[in-house]
């Protein structure tokens, strides 16, 4: 019940989400609480940390160099609205098999999960079911997200501290 | 005893959300910006407040008391910290607090309308 | 008591949200959303004590410290219009 | 800037408690929720803190950009390097039984580098990612 | 009617797929990059919400070992999305700076505007 309600809550504040930057960082900690609700909490510390710390300040760093005043008022798009629903109406189609929510005996709960949550402690000793398939089990999942993280830092760092500003000179100068 | 504490630690939860709510309310309610602060700061130290100590009551002596007593410490160093910030933010972009000589003339209300980054 | 301290606080959060959408004003929202994130931490902690899990209060913690620090941004954002502004200029300190 | 004395007041009575937290995040990730990851962004939300009150100099002061920047390939060398020690001992790449006496222990010691190759990798990201942006303001 | 009881018990995975299609919206229909990284960053978290839902057990509780409990949620979700909420943090401050990038070069991050300097060149 409480997850509904939260849910509930995260869609009416959604619908009027194209506004603000901050309305995104409000939208991050409802999902934060719905994956307490959910028993993610992990995954809840994760998104809330990302979503409003670092997500925030970048977003508005970049609000700063982009200079954007507001956006341009944009009328509803028809074609795109179409395509949205029909999307949509396909993925809840496919929900529709899907076992019904909370249920203890879908097949997600048969294959490695109870290894996971059985063997943890004997195995490595880390009672964080999380923490240990995260390091242990699925080292190498974590080794590419590490490099991920690496590869981006280097992508942001090569973007952003090059030679400042020359593209529209330069084009200016070729141009005229 | 521990009906005592019980009955003690329910008391002050039905009255932190009832705070809460009251602060939610004037959030609502309230006409424009400084008094919407006020009435959030009713949530942000008397509701939370009292909800935590609530829960203190309920958790007894452990390392959930501890975390939760720095939480309260948490709020109280930063809710007016923000507040503060906020306000000043809001008079360095021009906002003004409608006081109430203000509001038995005709307003032309400055805070109606939409104000973005410039 | 908790489920009834979770319902009055998920209220609360509804309300703080109408405002959020309302504006009118970008303070509004940044009220509104530092009002959200404390409401989030209540409700963290009220539903760890309904689950008979409080032990999770670490989440609380970093959620208070990251709103801290996203509120404090956007402010010093819209006040200097500079996220690093700093008003010592070189002073050293 | 005598405006600023209060948040400055207040940033620096939390900031201990923010470094200790992280900390603790980082160390208690194996009993409770948390690990490498989040520590890291704690830290990094730290820096944040630190230059948005302080001003960008303030926190170069306390995380100069060239350790900054060295510290994201440090964590990726760190987790590979302890996938290597399981390698070099014959077993399978990333195999932490080779690390202590005892499988389990190794397996926790495993565990433990490998989150510190993370939060440090994270932390560094994240400082440089935000320095970056920062700094193109100017 | 049928039909309505399978909804409502299906329930959240139709609200997860509202916000999933209202991030598709705005990536498609709004012509602003930061609004779509935005909308893209709402995808992104709408897509954690449909793993995570699956592993909840109601009853469970997280999956930290605790003597005390015997149901735990499912732990594999959590740790998949953990990765994916690290990489989708990436991403974002990757496509920031992009846009900052094409900012500077084409003083603008509309999209529209940006192809039509493209077309004039």
């Amino acid at each position: 019940m409480t997850l509904l309600a939260v849910v509930t809550v995260a869609i009416i504040r959604q619908r009027n989400l194209f506004g603000v930057v901050i309305l995104s960082s409000i939208y991050s900690f409802l999902m934060a609480s719905l994956l307490i609700v959910l028993d993610a909490v992990d995954v809840a510390m994760t998104e809330a940390s990302v979503g409003a710390g670092i997500s925030t300040v970048v977003l508005l760093a970049t609000l700063h160099l982009v200079r954007a005043r507001e956006i341009r008022p944009v009328g509803p798009r028809p074609m795109a609205l179409l395509i949205t629903a029909g999307t949509g109406a396909l993925l809840v189609w496919g929900t529709v098999v899907l076992p019904p929510f909370g249920s203890p005996d879908a097949a997600i709960h048969k294959h490695v999960a109870p290894r996971y949550l059985a063997d943890t402690v004997r195995e490595t000793g880390v009672p964080n079911a999380v923490t240990s398939v995260l390091a242990d089990y699925r080292g190498f999942d974590t080794l590419g997200e590490t490099t991920v993280i690496f590869t981006a830092g280097i992508g942001v760092m090569l973007l952003l501290r090059g030679v400042r500003r020359r593209g529209r000179e330069d084009r200016d100068r070729s141009a005229s | 005893m521990t009906i005592v504490v019980d009955v003690a630690s329910w008391l002050l939860m039905l009255l932190g959300s009832f705070f809460t709510i009251v602060g939610a309310v004037g959030l609502v309610r309230m006409p424009e910006v400084f008094a919407r602060m006020h009435a959030a700061s009713v949530a942000d130290t008397l509701g939370v407040g009292l909800l935590i100590l609530g829960m203190c009551l309920q958790a007894g002596l452990t390392l959930v008391t501890l975390k939760l007593l720095f939480l309260l410490a948490l709020f109280f160093f930063t809710g007016p910290a923000i507040t503060h910030a906020l306000a000043q933010a809001c008079l360095h972009e021009g906002v003004r607090p409608t006081l109430a000589e203000d509001r038995r003339r005709p307003r032309d209300d400055p805070s109606s309308e939409d104000r973005r980054p410039s | 008591m908790f489920a009834a301290a979770a319902v009055a606080i998920l209220m609360s959060m509804a309300l703080v949200i109408v405002r959020a959408i309302r504006g009118p004003t970008v303070f509004d929202r940044v009220l509104a959303g530092n009002s959200i994130g404390t409401l989030a931490i209540m409700l963290l902690a009220v539903v760890g004590f309904l689950t008979g899990r409080p032990e999770f209060l670490d989440v609380g913690l970093t959620y208070g410290l990251l709103n801290l620090v996203g509120t404090l941004a956007v402010l010093k954002f819209f006040r200097h219009g500079d996220l690093t502004y700093d008003a010592e200029g070189d002073r050293p300190s | 800037m005598s405006l600023d004395l209060i948040l400055r007041i207040a940033t620096k009575l939390i900031l201990p408690f923010i470094v200790l937290f992280a900390l603790y995040v980082q160390f208690h990730g194996e009993f409770g929720p948390g690990g490498g990851f989040q520590a890291g962004v704690i830290a990094a939300a730290t820096v944040v803190l630190v230059a948005i009150t302080f001003g960008l100099r303030a926190a170069h002061r306390i995380a100069p950009q060239a350790v900054v920047e060295r510290m994201i390939p440090l964590g990726v060398l760190i987790y590979a390097g302890t996938g290597f020690a399981g390698l070099l001992a014959g077993h399978n790449y990333l195999d932490y039984s080779v690390l202590s006496h005892d499988a389990v222990h190794g397996h926790e010691l495993g565990i433990f580098l490998v989150e510190a190759g993370v939060l440090v990798t994270v932390t560094g990201t994240m400082t440089a990612i935000f320095y970056a942006f920062a700094e193109r303001g100017r | 009617m049928r039909l309505l009881s399978t909804l409502a018990e299906h329930y959240n995975y139709v609200v997860t797929i509202f916000l999933m299609m209202a991030g598709l919206y705005v990536v498609i229909a709004r012509g602003n990059l930061v609004k779509k990284l935005v909308g893209l960053s709402i995808f992104q978290t709408s897509v954690y919400l449909l793993y995570i839902e699956p592993g909840k057990i109601v009853g469970g509780t997280a999956p930290i070992i605790d003597p005390a409990f015997t149901l735990y949620s499912n732990p594999l979700p959590h740790v998949l999305i953990l990765t994916a909420i690290v990489v989708g943090v990436a991403t974002l401050a990757l496509g920031l700076a992009l846009a900052v990038r094409i900012n500077e070069s084409y003083g603008t991050v509309e999209e529209d505007e940006i192809l039509q300097e493209d077309r004039e060149t």
